[in-house]
């Protein structure tokens, strides 16, 4: 009698955030290369408060999109490399759920963390008072969509060479659209034009990302298990 | 026949995009058909001497 | 009707009489449509004699968009019905599609140049031609980053499927992202309304762009199957030994 | 009387016929021995056998249906013990075993785990990081789950490399008693764990010259 499905959910997760507070330093080191891309375009840029501004919502989320994207190898490498891949495949909850509680516990770890801080990073950039709320809101719909689609690309890269690189060049394009509506959502509030429609392409796009990932992920799995 | 032809070649002003665009695809697209044709022809001159290596082996 | 072409050897023999075919097609095609293009079609009321790299821009870009979905298609057979032969004939495909890309791309930014008055403008077309090439790039980078073949083809698959759904998203957020930015400067032209007299020029060249692509198509994967077969025949003489 | 068979399977890896039309069956109560030399595939079969792999010709059948018909309840009966053991070494030597324990089943049988780490002599280590232990004792805490809950089918891919000779012997009277409840095993090893039942030598199906004609031959 297999176990009932959420508890085996519930543990997957329970494991991968067991795992990520056990080795705490990941998360931090993701939220410190955050900060610094961040200043490293401020430092490229300049102080200047008018362009900063203007840019701010580009260089977070430019800067998020590369945090998530660098993280994103350790989601299934080390299940790959002790050998839990061919269980978790045997295991009694579909391989497409098992995918789906990692990356959510992923997304806890390095996407959470990124939402909140990302407001100090606003005001670094001295962004608009109304383009924070937005920012956040955006941040929460996008992060999540971003660890979606990284994953396919986490699970297409198993046992490549110089699987590092390889990420960056398959996931990025893939990441554009999401920028474009995170950044065009905190533009239309700052620039007090409603930012609804962009908002709400995050949301579609969340959706949609909801349901095609795991499926795309976990037939990367299969194949890389093979 | 000389004025027609240098008419011709600057495309009222514009002969450098126009040749540019033109022979910049016939360049591409021919170095790929070179490049394609070079490949079948390395592919079958290995595949041909592994089966003379395999036949001579085996007599 | 897939198994029956599946088998290599049917498609050997069938490539072998439609390879020279092709190649006719294409020489001819090209050959007219080129003549037609510049001599006889007529200059445009308002870009005068610019509007013939059209004849060289549009059927590139034709082509780019679908070689890919001709990559993401026969990845789909392959990974369905676990055919090798369709995963070939998508990493032929590839390097073919991957320069017609070039192409549109470079051609594009030439006829920009008179027409907008700069080498390079993040027109939306042209910019999600660009994102289209980096996808291309993507396929081939994975597709041999693997050093076992049937593994890298398997992975490759899913990209390009992966691909092939995020394509309308990525033109649609760069045509909203175009809108948002629009310069005022940059006068927006949707392209030149088609006269009918340039559409001959226009057909014959697309026709033989297409009849290009499924010669060196052709040539390719031919070359393809020689090499696994070699890799085949190295493995058997390390085991018999 | 559960069987657990194959026929005329045929597995193609990369381009290499690894083997063809092999027909094995293993029905309850019996031990399959896979024998061969490296390479002849035996950890091919018995990831094929437990269904990460996908032969290119030929079916698995479970009481003659195919088990590719309802995955999931055949992934319930299999425990595979491959070469790599599957162990987080941030994560206690309890909690690795029940990580895979509720993957598998529901945690009623809570007490099964500290039998299972006991028969395995794990007990006494059952609150240390993974990564304190050794190479015997982690592939000790691998095979700790095959008893800590109950599947009918068992394939072990040569378990008792590194292992010492208890634990050889721990293992073997493990699979006895397996055996006597009804399960099967299939396993591929060197060690003789005097357990001769039915012998598969893979090396018969490795060279056959012909290689079928399918599309997949390439």
């Amino acid at each position: 009698m297999p176990g009932k499905p959420l508890q085996v959910f519930i543990s997957v997760i329970r494991r991968e955030l067991l795992l990520a507070i056990r080795h705490g330093a990941d998360s931090c080191m993701i939220v410190s290369f955050f900060l610094i891309v961040v200043i490293l375009f401020l430092l490229g840029v300049g102080p200047e408060p008018g362009i900063l501004s203007r840019i701010s919502a580009g260089i977070i989320w430019v800067s998020a999109l590369l945090s998530v994207m660098l993280s994103m190898d350790r989601l299934f490498q080390p299940d790959y490399e002790d050998g839990s891949l061919d269980l978790l495949i045997l295991s009694s909850l579909p391989l497409e759920l098992i995918v789906l509680a990692k990356i959510f516990s992923h997304w806890l770890t390095t996407g959470f963390p990124l939402i909140i801080i990302s407001p100090l990073l606003a005001l670094f950039l001295n962004m608009g008072t109304p383009g924070y709320s937005t920012l956040l809101i955006a941040l929460v719909l996008g992060t999540p969509t971003l660890s979606l689609v990284g994953a396919i690309g986490a699970a297409l890269i198993l046992g490549a060479r110089r699987s590092g690189v390889l990420l960056s060049v398959l996931i990025l394009p893939l990441f554009i659209p999401i920028m474009i509506f995170g950044v065009s959502a905190v533009d239309a509030a700052l620039t007090n034009v409603s930012s609804k429609p962009p908002l709400l392409m995050l949301g579609a796009l969340l959706l949609t990302a909801l349901v095609l990932c795991p499926w795309a992920s976990a037939a990367a799995l299969r194949q890389a298990a093979e | 026949m000389l004025d027609f032809l240098t008419s011709f070649m600057n495309m009222g002003g514009y002969g450098y995009y126009i040749w540019g665009a033109f022979g910049l695809s016939a360049f591409v697209l021919i170095t790929l058909i070179i490049q394609s044709l070079k490949f079948l022809e390395s592919s079958e001159t290995q595949l041909h001497s592994l089966k003379e290596k395999e036949k001579n082996n085996e007599t | 009707m897939f198994n029956y072409f599946a088998n290599p050897f049917r498609f050997l023999r069938l490539t072998s009489k439609l390879q020279p075919i092709t190649m006719l097609v294409a020489l001819a095609a090209i050959g007219l449509g080129l003549f037609y293009a510049l001599v006889e079609s007529p200059p445009d009321y308002q870009q005068s004699e610019t509007v013939r790299i059209m004849y060289v821009h549009v059927p590139a870009a034709w082509m780019a968009m679908f070689c890919y979905v001709t990559i993401a298609c026969s990845s789909a057979v392959a990974l369905i019905w676990r055919h090798m032969l369709a995963n070939i004939i998508a990493k032929s495909t590839a390097p073919i599609g991957a320069s017609f890309t070039f192409l549109a791309l470079a051609t594009g930014s030439l006829w920009g140049k008179p027409m907008w008055g700069a080498w390079w403008v993040w027109d939306a077309r042209l910019t999600s031609m660009l994102i289209l090439f980096f996808l291309y790039l993507g396929y081939i980078v994975l597709y041999n980053a693997f050093d076992d073949q049937s593994r890298g083809a398997r992975a490759a698959a899913i990209l390009s499927i992966v691909g092939v759904i995020n394509i309308p998203i990525i033109k649609f957020s760069v045509d909203w992202w175009n809108t948002l930015h629009q310069p005022a400067s940059v006068i927006k032209i949707n392209g030149p309304t088609v006269h009918p007299s340039m559409l001959t020029p226009l057909m014959l060249m697309a026709v033989g762009y297409m009849a290009l692509y499924f010669w060196l198509l052709f040539i390719r994967t031919r070359a393809e199957l020689n090499i696994n077969k070699v890799r085949k025949m190295l493995i058997q003489q390390t085991e018999t030994h | 009387m559960t069987s657990f068979s194959g026929k005329k399977l045929t597995c193609v890896r990369s381009g290499r016929i690894v083997f063809t039309s092999l027909n094995f069956m293993i029905s309850q109560g019996e031990v399959l021995y896979l024998k061969g030399p490296n390479g002849s595939g035996k950890s091919t079969l018995l990831r094929l056998m437990a269904g990460i792999l996908r032969p290119s010709n030929g079916a698995l059948t479970w009481n003659n249906n195919d088990i590719h018909d309802d995955e999931g309840l055949f992934r319930s009966r299999v425990h595979y013990v491959g070469h790599q053991d599957a162990i987080k070494a941030g994560l206690t030597v309890e909690e690795n075993i029940r990580f895979w324990v509720e993957m598998n089943y529901c945690m009623k049988e809570k007490y099964s785990i500290q039998t299972a780490l006991k028969v395995f002599s794990l007990d006494n280590l059952s609150t240390l990081p993974a990564r304190f232990l050794s190479a015997g004792q982690r592939k000790r805490l691998n095979l700790a789950r095959l008893s800590a809950t109950y599947a009918p089918l068992w394939l072990l891919d040569e378990p008792t490399n590194s292992l010492d000779s208890d634990s050889v012997r721990i293992l073997s009277r493990a699979i006895s008693d397996h055996q006597q409840n009804g399960g099967m095993v299939a396993i591929a090893t060197h060690e003789d764990l005097d357990l001769k039942d039915n012998v598969l030598n893979l090396s018969e199906f490795t060279n056959l010259r012909a290689p079928p004609q399918g599309y997949n031959a390439w």
